[in-house]
């Protein structure tokens, strides 16, 4: 009885207003949003604050493209011997974009006190690093009388977490195969949570191995099912990253970026949908 | 000129022989040479031990070796999926035996920047950012981390930025590799064609050298498990790690 | 290459000293290490913890047996229409053992702290509730200026975990099929993870499907193959609770007791072991 | 003699009708009653909603109806698991709409004892304990209880341990319906065998009941999904439920 939530990429993006915070799924080359993510491009979003603990490809072409306030991260880079992320290191050296920098389990921390309903959560280590202080953090006391004190980081609620799935059900619930990098906690800790995913199973696949399922479907506002959405990135097993593809999307041009958004499945696909 | 013993191969063999038996081990993203140490291990020597990477690999059967340190081959074959949370949380509960973690500048304390060249707020060099550092450096029993140019201005005497501290248990280059002795990096051994003085002259924090010599050449099951995972050369080709930059000219 | 840690029951059991404290897998009736919970009796171990959000026939029979020093838990009863659980609820009113009632989340608030290497752990809800003051929780004000304050609970680091799964493989990965009710965060925050399993399963069925792994081989120190070692329980979907048997072990008299134990599935086994 | 709308029937039914459209409910252990509620509602009612609960189960389609609301069979045909650390997280951050959490004395805020008879320390009766009262239904954006005994024993003027505060949106009796208003808990109706005068008699707490009536009987649909659940009447026998109790002597 239950609706299906399947809808067009371009419809489930276009529910992102200019000035959301976006928290998205996958690591480095590895299971990103990649077709959403060149979807907000194309759609001319702005000012928007990406969250993620390692965010690459993603942040470093929406900070070619202009859609980037501000960011929190832990590490980025492309990877895969591509090195820096050289848009996003362009807009954060010339100051186009703010950034908040943090070590990924603290940002993490951050989600997890927004999953978990308090104001803060405590985070391990940190002691020594100047990004405490950077950043604000404030360190607690242990009221238990053990002599520990510990950073507490303040609670990160994102306006959406955006997954790439490898197999959601019609109902909206989502599959991952191998790591689920920090997708769960992103799950938990937004507002709203968008799915892209790579093909649908039956919900009686689904209902076979239910201990199989990463996010239970009335958590799941939309999905958007995208063969290799994940391009140029990889999404395990179906395919690997796509080197050739980064190492073109790298030059500098307008027509190098216009290209390379041309090249994209789902704009190849679009005359389908 | 190939020297007898690569650079590449020297820090690979080197990471490597950090891993102890019984031990958890972690390599991470970004991290290539760390990634071929792991698997290295569990080729040349006899003991058992935990592998555990940031693609969720939990003692993984990759059936090819990843350029990308982070790619999900290096779950392939594994038993379970141990995810981002997990290894972290592992890492703060005192759990994590070996972290090894990546540096742009390490100082004489063994602590790291992975932030910016230049001041944070006006960098010159905006780098990649601490990642897994700033909290598994002062929680992993030990980290170590790895440098692929050996100079003063990659080890150096005062950091643009503390990203991590918590110091390294060791800290592996072309030429030498130090260990952490009464809370500084000392130098343990050196690379056979280098020494004690180009090391120093090379390396801008000054260090302890008591009882280091030149290191141990690789044992056969060494080498010849390094080759099984780079057998076109196409790593050591990638990494591009040389003993001296004047040998590029 | 890796060695099995597959063991008998009686080893296994052997390894609690008394005066441990011990998280108990499962929930209620439903898949809890009770073949392990016998063999504590048998061995006539002493001054127990028992650590568990809702612990009932478990915390039940170790107290009839005068196992029990102390629990912790949320919310303890036979359940299945047995209501409370007699002899743990003796057991409390004439102060044999010490009671730290929680609110199931709070006592997994101290889980996750040890879990995640922190002191204390933020704990939503409890507002107004008489348990923090009987505790003697501690609020913590928001040091980030949202006005919210939250209570803190200390962290709790059990001796063991202990867990009833469904399958092992040889080297001591754990699968649960279902609910997992709390074992996840007491096998990551107890200091050693002892498993009960009812069978195994092999390495390479384990390696098809990873993501189903609930604990990982390397956090667990030793398992017993104990099949029907959930009884009088259920465990999915292997079978389910035996009522009769739960009626005959309610009434008073160390000879029911005894009969009880003796037909236990890991006693009628025990020939063969 | 037989009630014309069984007692057992009367809190069922009006549990399930806190149920409302598009919203997650969850019935957890020792809530036999909120569990036939919630699956009534699944086979009354025509609007979706997502019920989940304590054995996992999101929109489970259980092979059989079990006496024990944690029974396994309860996540039977769910797309998914949700287990308890995720069922609490949802709760404390704000999404669990409706949460059927237990009671053995509730007073007229709607607050809950679950704890003890007599002094915590001193107990007369040790009850089970809260469970997820002291955490859910403070944060819950509405809970509902119910009791089959209505008495001045278990409507009380004040509790013997505050085990749970934050105030119930409903409660369900054998004979009457609460609902919160202004704070407190106010009369909505009564069992149309009963009458305001004997709810306030056997209620120890002073309650508005302006606007209360007797309740509206069960539909033919929520009588037929009542059926279906309990085709034998096992589950009202052992629920034992009575309007009075001297109907029993």
């Amino acid at each position: 009885m239950s609706t299906s939530k399947i809808i067009p990429l371009g419809e489930l993006t276009s529910q992102v207003a200019n000035g959301s915070s976006l928290a998205l799924g996958g690591s480095f080359l590895h299971r990103g949003p990649f077709a959403f993510v060149r979807e907000l491009i194309r759609q001319g979003k702005r000012d928007l604050e990406i969250i993620k603990q390692s965010p690459g490809y993603d942040i470093d072409i929406l900070c070619r493209a202009g859609c980037v306030r501000r960011t929190r991260a832990g590490i980025v880079a492309m990877e895969g011997n591509f090195g820096l992320a050289p848009y996003y290191r362009k807009a954060v050296e010339k100051k186009e974009i703010e950034l908040e920098e943090h070590a990924c389990a603290s940002l993490t921390a951050g989600l997890r006190a927004s999953a978990f309903g308090v104001p803060f959560q405590p985070c391990g280590g940190l002691h020594g690093s100047a990004l405490p202080e950077l950043n604000g953090w404030q360190k607690v006391a242990d009221p238990y009388g053990t002599g520990e004190a510990v950073y507490v980081i303040p609670r990160i609620t994102p306006d959406f977490a955006v997954i790439h799935a490898n197999e959601v059900s019609p109902e909206g619930d989502v599959r991952v195969f191998g790591t689920s990098h920090w997708d769960r906690i992103m799950s938990r800790s937004a507002k709203r949570v968008l799915v892209i995913a790579e093909r649908i199973a039956s919900s009686e696949s689904f209902a076979s191995q239910p201990e199989l399922t990463l996010i239970p479907h009335f958590l799941v506002d939309a999905v958007a099912v995208v063969p290799r959405g994940a391009w140029p990135g990889s999404c395990w097993p179906h395919y690997e990253v796509d080197y050739p593809a980064v190492e073109a999307y790298l030059p500098d041009g307008a027509d190098v970026l216009a290209a390379h958004l041309a090249a994209a499945p789902e704009a190849q696909e679009a005359a389908h949908a | 000129m190939r020297e007898s013993w690569s650079p590449f191969s020297f820090i690979v063999t080197n990471l490597a022989r950090f891993v102890r038996p019984h031990e958890v081990t972690f390599s991470g993203v970004n991290s290539t040479l760390p990634m071929l140490a792991c698997l290295l291990a569990k080729r040349a020597y006899d003991f058992e031990f935990t592998y555990i990477n940031v693609a969720g690999g939990v003692d993984p059967q990759p059936s090819s070796i990843p350029i990308s340190s982070s790619d999900p081959v290096l779950a392939e074959g594994s038993r379970s999926i141990f995810s981002n949370e997990d290894f972290y949380d592992l890492c703060t509960r005192g759990e994590m035996d070996l972290c090894f973690l990546g540096a742009a500048q390490v100082d004489g304390l063994g602590q790291t920047n992975v932030s910016s060249i230049g001041d944070w707020h006006n960098p010159k060099v905006r780098l990649p950012g601490g990642g897994g550092g700033a909290v598994m450096l002062p929680t992993a029993r030990r980290a170590v981390t790895w440098r692929t140019e050996h100079s003063r201005r990659t080890m150096v005497e005062k950091l643009d930025f503390l990203t991590a501290a918590g110091g390294m248990a060791g800290v592996v280059t072309p030429i030498a590799v130090f260990v952490k002795r009464d809370g500084r990096l000392a130098l343990q051994s050196w690379h056979p064609e280098s020494s004690l003085d180009e090391v120093r002259a090379r390396t801008a924090f000054t260090f302890d050298a008591e009882g280091a010599g030149p290191a141990e050449p690789p044992t056969g099951r060494e080498r010849d498990a390094l080759r099984s995972l780079d057998p076109t050369g196409t790593f050591e080709r990638d990494a591009g790690v040389r003993l001296r930059p004047e040998a590029a000219a």
